[in-house]
């Protein structure tokens, strides 16, 4: 175990999962949309970590995952930024009791 | 630099800006032969947006002034760090904060908000913002020297900004 | 060890230790003003410090002055942020 | 040493985490995001993917971060800030069991992937027929430009979608408040005196990005920031969202992108660069590119219109 947390992509890998268990607890438990985003970006960091910790070589990491993980950023920015736009929009309407009551009604 | 033709200090400024903003391209590139050929392109572009966001005024920026104040800004920024790291680690805590309101005469625009980020990074100052009458200082403990030390301070930068006597808008 | 290295370690801690000084600051001064001097005056100070050292420690003229670049700018933010927020936490209290 | 370092970076990263997620006040929350984020950045650093810590710097952290304090505002004004609720002591023990066993058996899964060689190798060799000496510019914008293009179009579209929130009757109109400042204030002197320079670093990083660390996703963070300091400084106002011009810039990097695509179909070979001439079409694309990322992103953060055309 100790050598395996010696090795620093398996450390940033571990840490990646565990991220990633994190931001899942937050995003099935908190309510409030932002700080769902916010669980939303820390998976998505945790995968990102992962993927680059299990390309670790002691030269650096892989180019590929690099790449991979870089158009991985930009993509959950897009979708940060609809969904917070969502959330804006949501606010504004005045209408954002949670699915019960709205099925209640 | 007496000559009044606004063309002619227009040109000065844009000059000084561009051979800032060259200096800065060559720092950024490492000097490295495959950037500079960029220098016609961006130096231009940027000394272009220079000149759209701040057009300079009449009472231009003395550079070799101002660089020759940084050794003793240095100095004193170093001494404000000492103090505030004295004053953070003193077990009783001496510190002693209040205001303190500054009329100056530094000309509205870049050159006092660059004054008041000096202020900011001197001993037991911190400028809260200029308004029209003048600034609001912070200090970590209110002494009889703090005005006298921003005088000379304020006397030294506006200097650079050839703001010697009074009046006239400066420019960076 | 040699005496570079020994004068870039030196740096460092010195660095290290303004910038101890700013969160100690920045944890012990009674307000939101008192803070913002201890965060712009000492780490404005360690990052010098750092600065040189990594500067000394590459040897390189162009490397040294793109890292002198990059505190300049760090500096001249600082000054500029530091007016704005303590403006902004001016007339959160009420003070304007 | 250096694995000291990289435990208390880990340690640093998950307790940043925690408290973004599980913190009282939400833009605490926002706040320690941010942290988290520029904490991502160092662990880049750590494993060498010095692209990769700029990106997160400058859009994970960065852009991100600006959204989420845009979104904590907007919906703090229209009344709409949910209060936190909480959970009952076994809904939150069961899901934090949840939660640790699918980080557990992702962990398990990393601890028991058999060792392999990667593809740095691959890379290494095929470098020199694009000629770019920054592998990952070589990977994103030839051996898998495909991704990468298919990734503009995808920044292009959440634009689209955000544009379509806009309430009736201001289509087309001007994003965000209208910002203004003491003229001769600190804001303003500080956005009259930044922007050059933050253009030039702008260039060089894109410019850069075909040798060393950059490159336009980075590039094109550094123009948006430019220009929204710019806005936020009061001295332009945010362009009307109907502009031809504006649409056209936000269009043309994958324009341009897809026209050297279908150019290489023609001869051949989609996405496929004619022998010899990969580097200058690279960095043409890497050029267009930062100019319509730059543009999407300004306007990302902008929103949807909100004052008439």
């Amino acid at each position: 175990m100790m050598e395996l947390l010696a090795e620093r992509g398996s450390l940033f890998a571990l840490t990646g999962a565990a991220l990633i268990a994190l931001g899942f607890y937050g995003f099935i438990m908190r309510r409030a949309l932002i700080r769902r985003l916010i669980a939303f970006n820390v998976i998505g960091s945790g995968i990102f970590l992962l993927f680059g910790g299990t390309g670790y070589f002691d030269d650096g990491v892989d180019p590929v995952p690099q790449a991979l993980i870089i158009t991985g950023i930009v993509v959950a920015l897009a979708l940060t930024a609809f969904a917070a736009a969502l959330a804006v929009r949501l606010a504004q309407s005045g209408d954002d009791e949670d699915e019960n009551a709205e099925a209640g009604r | 630099m007496t000559l009044p033709a606004v063309s002619f200090s227009l040109l000065l400024s844009a000059l000084k800006r561009a051979a800032l903003l060259g200096l800065a391209w060559l720092v950024l590139t490492g000097g490295e032969f495959g950037a500079l050929p960029y220098i016609l392109i961006t130096v231009p572009a940027a000394t272009a947006l220079s000149l759209l966001l701040l057009p300079p005024g009449p009472r231009p920026l003395r550079l070799l002034r101002l660089v020759a104040l940084f050794p003793g800004f240095l100095v004193r920024s170093v001494m404000g760090g000492v103090d505030v790291a004295w004053r953070a680690f003193h077990p009783r805590l001496p510190v002693k904060p209040g205001w303190i309101h500054v009329e100056t005469r530094m000309q509205d625009g870049p050159a006092r908000a660059l004054y008041g980020a000096e202020t900011s990074l001197l001993p037991g100052t911190l400028s809260a913002g200029c308004d029209a009458r003048g600034m609001k200082i912070h200090c970590l403990e209110v002494t009889d020297h703090t005005r006298e030390r921003l005088k000379i301070e304020e006397e030294r930068l506006a200097r650079a900004f050839s703001q010697d006597e009074a009046q006239g808008r400066d420019d960076g | 060890m040699s005496v570079v290295e020994g004068i870039i370690a030196g740096l460092l801690v010195l660095g290290v230790f303004f910038y101890v000084a700013g969160t100690v600051g920045l944890l012990r001064f009674p307000d939101t003003h008192s803070r913002l001097h201890a965060l712009t005056k000492a780490d404005n100070l360690g990052l010098g410090f750092i600065v040189i050292a990594a500067g000394l420690h590459w040897g390189d003229g162009w490397i040294a002055g793109k890292l002198a670049l990059v505190w300049l700018l760090t500096l001249f933010a600082a000054g500029m942020a530091a007016q704005l927020v303590a403006r902004a936490a001016l007339k959160a209290e009420g003070g304007e | 040493m250096s694995l000291a370092f990289d435990l208390a970076l880990c340690a640093l990263i998950l307790g940043a985490a925690g408290l973004a997620v599980a913190g009282r006040n939400l833009f605490g929350s926002v706040v320690f995001y941010i942290v988290y984020g520029v904490l991502i950045a160092l662990a880049w650093v750590s494993l060498g993917a010095a692209d990769v810590a700029l990106a997160e710097a400058a859009i994970g952290a960065g852009v991100t971060g600006v959204l989420l304090i845009g979104a904590w505002q907007g919906m703090k004004d229209a009344g709409g800030l949910e209060a936190e609720i909480t959970q009952s002591l076994p809904v939150r023990v069961l899901a934090g069991l949840g939660a640790a066993a699918l980080g557990g058996l992702i962990g398990f899964a990393i601890l028991s992937l058999p060792g392999h060689e990667g593809l740095t190798g691959p890379v290494a060799e095929n470098q020199p027929a694009v000629n770019l000496g920054n592998p990952v510019t070589a990977v994103l914008l030839s051996f898998r430009a495909y991704d990468t293009l298919l990734e503009t179009l995808v920044l292009s579209a959440a634009l689209a979608a955000v544009w379509s929130l806009t309430p009736a009757g201001l289509w087309g109109g001007i994003p965000g408040p209208k910002h203004t400042t003491r003229p001769d204030g600190v804001m303003a002197s500080f956005g009259r005196l930044l922007p050059p320079l933050g253009l030039l670093v702008a260039v060089y990083l894109v410019w850069a990005g075909a040798d060393q660390p950059g490159g336009a996703f980075q590039a094109g963070t550094v123009l948006a920031a430019v220009w929204i300091l710019i806005v936020l400084a009061g001295l332009r106002d945010e362009p009307r969202l109907s502009s031809l011009t504006l649409r056209v810039i936000v269009i043309a990097g994958p324009l341009v992108f897809l026209g050297a695509a279908l150019a290489g179909a023609l001869s051949g070979l989609a996405l496929g660069y004619p022998e010899g001439h990969a580097r200058t079409l690279i960095l043409i694309i890497e050029y267009a590119l930062t100019l319509s990322i730059a543009a999407t992103l300004a306007l990302l953060i902008a929103g949807p219109a909100r004052r008439a055309p």
